[in-house]
């Protein structure tokens, strides 16, 4: 896609940024709006009721009203508010949540950039968020936004050792950063994923394959946290805290919060996919190289893709309409007596393992 | 240098999601961590007392109603049996049987949405949904008999208003049939729920002996451990005609009188009510309903204080007669007034998302506390 | 398990004749009036005593006796001097399952009553109903203040029977 | 992990709700909604009015005159008041139904309408009575004529009868004053 772009517009820099920014626009909007409506209406039939079935056929345009309702709505900033900041959190965050995608491998035919360091670079960004709810929470001058903000600040920052560790014992394993070359290890069939021990052989394969779920565990409620989703919505309580951090924020901004979190959902659910569960591969070989049909296999491995990270989102929402919310202390004791030290011994064996 | 560091006040103001009704808290914070939580009450003061004095004793029914409007049924029974022990009514058997079975519906229903929104208060949304979906049933079983979902104004002095619609009790058989698996499929969803079990557990813990000093009383007394119900220790009514035990707290998923410990009660509790409906559904003799009911209410000079055992707690009505047609004075004695003082006792030391915890689970409700 | 009847005889008997008296004859429950210069040594001693042991205060109403001179001021809405205000004690005791009802009655114009707060600590809010409702003031509350009503609402206590509601309240109309 | 189970189970369990406004839920028989009074059954007599705790029902009756006639209701009662105010404010009113039962001759009842929301607050002020204000007014008229009338017949009857007294009187005094004469005669003779 990359060098496509480079002999259209011929200039490095500009292909670089639109390549980068394709995939926010051609993919992610579309699906912010879908899964706003995924989560009304799998919330709604998990509670044996309908979700909205007014506007459209069988409520499908839902989101587009929404999104046009936040529109016109007027944007109040609140009087003794911190102009600056106010108007600044909302573009941090959505901006820290859509970065996040340039790194991920959608194809085999397309990734944002070809960056050696993909999976760094999405924990770097990832936490680009946290300031701007810091901001957003301190700037609408609100008590209940400040605590909000607090505690999310918190949550997100020491979620996010547990992440960098599992992954750190990934790539350890795998040996490379980059996104793409970890999803091309695990071709072929759904044995060569990561989660049952990626591409080794032998006894290493065994042995690798219970500390790889326990893994996969981690990282997928630390994820979980980091997006403020399920068990751990501390910050937008809506019990305690009203509405945490965006309780102040009306019309556009709003919207672009509420954007931010569902991109922010797939994103992680994405990740997960590609670290653990093969990215683009198909657990079973490809029908485009049965048929001959060469072009076919990179729109085949995009629906692959994207299967893999809706399971993930449906994962999500279905957690989040099962369980309670943890209080700040449960959270912060979870993460830091429970998922750290468990991170660190699965490091160990899984290297201990790979010395074999 | 120490930092330094001064209390937040953080007002739980009037419009907050989780205070059951129009009450605000003002919570002295330091940090997460309550040091004082005073409750600010009567914003939903609508004189009810000072109401009494000007209407005649059938009128005051429907203001009884509009006191605990989650239990309704219940304050109209309270408020009739202290007249009716009063004036000396004899009630017949019929009607004690309609005013029981009421009554415990009733009861459920209250019970299921004071679980409904504590579970919500805790971020369990799905389970508040389908207990409402029960809760539909039993409306509508209230709908048939008198007309009302709500607010029913049926019990009367010396009676109740309309007989027992015919296929009531058929209607009413089927709901416990129904209601009975799905309490443990909510046992399974949210009692036993690990996080609910720890956000829970061990949070606001009442003594018994505190509880008995400030005169708490229904389950929360129970759940501190001492077994004390109205219905069994000083059995209204004809209440002594049913088996069925009362659950007492044993502290099984942390120390006793916890905020678990009160809202277990009310599960158990539920399933009792269920028992005695089925026990007055099968003995349930006829006769007439309007038989007993006085033309001229004017009941003797004199004084008497009658409490009943509301899903809340005890609902105790004291009436000063001066002989004429209205009451001279009706104090009431609300639950969930007495429960609320205990606020402060309860939130010391405990973070901001637990006094909601706690306010789910003492289960106040706004209209009878500000009366 | 002991009647009211039994209860007031031992009253009686430690509290002497004058202090303690019972009415019983009329319907509904009986109580046993005391006076209000001896109700604070009553109360601690129906709380501590073995025998009696009432742990729990069901409920504290205030009544207005509404016994003075009814007297029509300017605009023909009555007045009423002299009288009692009366406030009742409902104690429950739930070792012994037994009852009693305790009447103080002060005058009106002087409605002075000890509090009770640290025996029984359900009567704080209690208490400040009574204030509120009646204007029975509790001595030695630890902080009596209105409840139900708007806290600054100087139009008077508004359960007394010759009590007029005010015409603004903030600006506010108050009969609609 | 029990309660995810549960969940996913409800996921397939078909959906309880309804769609209002196509779909409506059927009332009751016995339902407690909207107020009606049935106006020619009427007698105008006030009970309802007392017994409503919170006095939304206003009613203002004129005497008939004994030569009207205004038919009977329909379990036979002779009617004797024109009702020329008959207003509910259903604003007010609390649907505890206490006014149904002690009505005579039943005419006032609950229906089942509950879709009865207004924009005007005046709007929910039910008028029931049938005079239109200026029969009303011609009512009462006629009647404080009647009433003027009998005023004047019993003041007329009360003069004569005080004339009448008078002349007794006067007779009296008369046949006194001829005894005396008749006394004065007999003396003279």
């Amino acid at each position: 896609m990359y060098d496509i772009i480079l002999n259209i517009t011929g200039s490095e820099i500009l292909s670089m940024i639109i390549s980068a920014a394709l995939p926010l626009f051609l993919f992610i909007l579309p699906f912010a709006l879908v899964a706003v409506l995924a989560e009304r209406k799998v919330s709604a039939f998990m509670q044996d009721r309908l979700g909205p079935t007014r506007v459209g056929p069988k409520g499908t345009l839902q989101t587009v009203a929404d999104i046009l309702k936040l529109f016109q709505k007027e944007d109040i900033i609140p009087s003794e508010a911190d102009k600056k900041l106010f108007n600044l959190a909302p573009i941090l965050v959505f901006a820290g949540s859509f970065a996040v995608f340039a790194a991920i491998p959608f194809s085999g035919a397309y990734i944002g950039t070809m960056a050696d360091v993909g999976v760094f670079y999405i924990i770097a960004i990832s936490s680009l968020v946290v300031a701007g709810i810091l901001m957003a929470g301190w700037a609408s001058n609100n008590k209940y936004s400040l605590l909000g903000a607090v505690r999310s600040v918190s949550q997100i920052i020491s979620y996010e050792i547990p992440t960098a560790l599992v992954i750190l014992s990934l790539v350890m394993l795998a040996g490379t950063l980059n996104m793409y070359d970890l999803t091309n290890m695990q071709t072929e069939y759904f044995w060569n994923w990561f989660i049952f021990g990626g591409p080794a052989t032998g006894i290493q394969k065994i042995l690798l394959i219970p500390f790889m779920v326990v893994g996969f565990v981690i990282i997928y409620i630390s994820t979980l946290a980091e997006v403020n989703r399920t068990p751990f919505d501390i910050p937008e309580a809506e019990s305690e805290l009203v509405a945490g951090y965006h309780t102040e924020y009306s019309g556009m901004k709003f919207a672009i919060f509420f954007l931010a979190e569902y991109a922010n959902m797939f994103a992680v659910s994405a990740i997960v996919a590609t670290l653990f569960f093969g990215g683009f591969q198909s657990p079973f070989g490809y029908i485009g190289n049965l048929l001959g049909a060469e072009w076919m296999i990179p729109i085949e491995q995009f629906l692959w893709f994207t299967v893999k990270g809706l399971f993930f989102v449906f994962v999500q929402m279905w957690l989040r309409w099962t369980l309670p919310r943890l209080r700040v202390d449960q959270l912060m004791a979870l993460c830091w007596k429970y998922l750290i030290p468990y991170a660190f011994v699965n490091l160990i064996i899984i290297g201990i393992i790979s010395l074999i | 240098m120490a930092i330094k560091t001064e209390e937040m006040v953080l007002n739980m103001g009037p419009q907050h999601p989780s205070t059951h009704g129009v009450l605000r808290l003002e919570l002295k914070l330091s940090g997460e961590l309550i040091t004082g939580v005073t409750p600010h009450i009567g914003y939903l003061h609508r004189c009810f007392e000072k109401h009494c004095e000007a209407m005649t004793y059938p009128q005051v029914i429907p203001y009884t109603d509009r006191m605990d409007y989650l239990a309704s049924m219940y304050n109209n029974f309270g408020y009739v049996t202290a007249v009716e022990k009063l004036m000396g009514i004899e009630v017949p058997e019929r009607v004690e049987y309609i005013r029981i079975i009421m009554g415990e519906l009733q009861r459920i229903a209250s019970h299921m949405v004071a679980i409904g929104t504590n579970g919500l208060d805790i971020g369990a949304f799905t389970p508040f949904l389908y207990l409402f979906r029960d809760r539909e049933k039993i409306l509508s079983l209230f709908e048939m008999t008198c007309g009302a979902r709500l607010l029913y104004n049926y019990m009367w002095i010396g009676g109740v208003s309309h007989d027992l619609h015919p296929d009531f009790l058929r209607l009413t058989k089927e709901f416990i049939d129904y209601f009975r698996p799905n309490i443990t499929e909510l046992n399974n969803l949210l009692s036993y729920n690990k996080i609910f079990v720890e956000r829970t557990a061990n949070v606001g813990v009442l003594p018994a002996d505190v509880a008995i000093n400030y005169g708490m009383t229904g389950p929360n007394l129970r759940a501190s451990g001492i077994n004390y119900d109205l219905r069994k220790d000083e059995p209204y009514s004809i209440y002594d005609r049913f088996d069925f035990n009362v659950p007492v707290g044993e502290g099984k998923m942390g120390t006793l009188g916890d905020c678990w410990d009160r809202y277990y009660m009310r599960v158990l509790e539920m399933e009792e009510s269920l028992k005695i409906v089925e026990q007055a559904i099968a003995q349930i003799p006829d006769g007439d309903v309007h038989s007993a009911i006085p033309k001229r209410i004017k009941p003797p000079v004199g004084s008497i204080y009658h409490r009943v055992e509301n899903p809340r707690g005890e609902l105790g009505y004291f009436i000063v007669s001066d002989g004429s047609m209205n009451p001279f004075r009706v104090k009431v004695r609300p639950p969930s007034f007495v429960s609320l003082e205990l606020m402060d006792e309860l939130c010391k030391g405990h973070l901001v998302s637990d006094v909601v915890a706690i306010l789910g689970s003492i289960d106040i409700v706004l209209g009878e506390v500000d009366r | 398990m002991k009647t009211p009847e039994e209860i007031f005889e031992i009253l009686k008997s430690k509290f002497g004749e004058e202090g303690v008296t019972f009415t019983g004859d009329q319907a509904g429950d009986p109580y046993v009036t005391v006076l209000p210069e001896i109700f604070r040594k009553v109360a601690v001693y129906l709380f501590k005593n073995e025998d009696m042991n009432f742990d729990s205060l069901m409920l504290l109403s205030g009544v207005d006796d509404a016994n003075g001179e009814k007297t029509k001021d300017a605009n023909e809405n009555e007045i009423i001097t002299g009288g009692t205000l009366s406030v009742y004690y409902n104690l429950f005791s739930l070792t012994h399952r037994h009852k009693l009802t305790v009447r103080v009655s002060v005058p009106r114009e002087t409605p002075e009553v000890e509090s009770i707060t640290d025996i029984w600590r359900t009567a704080d809010w209690h208490e400040r109903e009574a204030y509120d409702m009646f204007g029975i003031i509790f001595k030695n509350h630890p902080d009596l203040r209105r409840i139900l009503m708007p806290y600054d609402w100087d139009a008077g206590y508004p359960l007394r029977k010759d009590y007029q509601n005010p015409e603004f309240y903030h600006g506010m109309k108050v009969p609609y | 992990m029990v309660g995810m189970k549960i969940t996913f189970k409800h996921l397939f369990v078909p959906e309880v709700t309804i769609q209002y406004p196509e779909i409506k839920v059927p009332m009751a028989e016995r339902v407690r909604n909207r107020l009606y009074v049935n106006m020619d059954d009427c007698i105008g007599c006030d009970q309802c009015a007392r017994a409503c705790p919170v006095n939304c029902i206003e009613i203002e009756t004129v005497k008939s005159l004994p030569t009207e006639d205004l038919g009977k209701t329909s379990n036979g009662k002779k009617k004797a008041l024109w009702v020329t105010k008959f207003n509910i404010d259903i604003a007010k009113c609390c649907y505890c139904q206490l006014c149904v039962f002690p009505c005579p001759t039943e005419c006032i009842y609950m229906t089942d309408v509950y879709e009865f929301a207004e924009f005007e607050r005046e709007d929910l002020l039910y008028k029931f009575a049938t005079l239109t204000p200026a029969q009303a007014e011609e009512k009462k008229n006629n009647f404080d004529v009647f009433q003027a009338e009998k005023e004047a017949a019993k003041v007329a009857a009360a003069e004569k009868a005080a004339a009448e007294k008078a002349a007794a009187a006067k007779a009296a005094a008369e046949k006194a004053a001829e005894e005396k004469k008749d006394d004065s005669k007999t003396d003279e003779e």
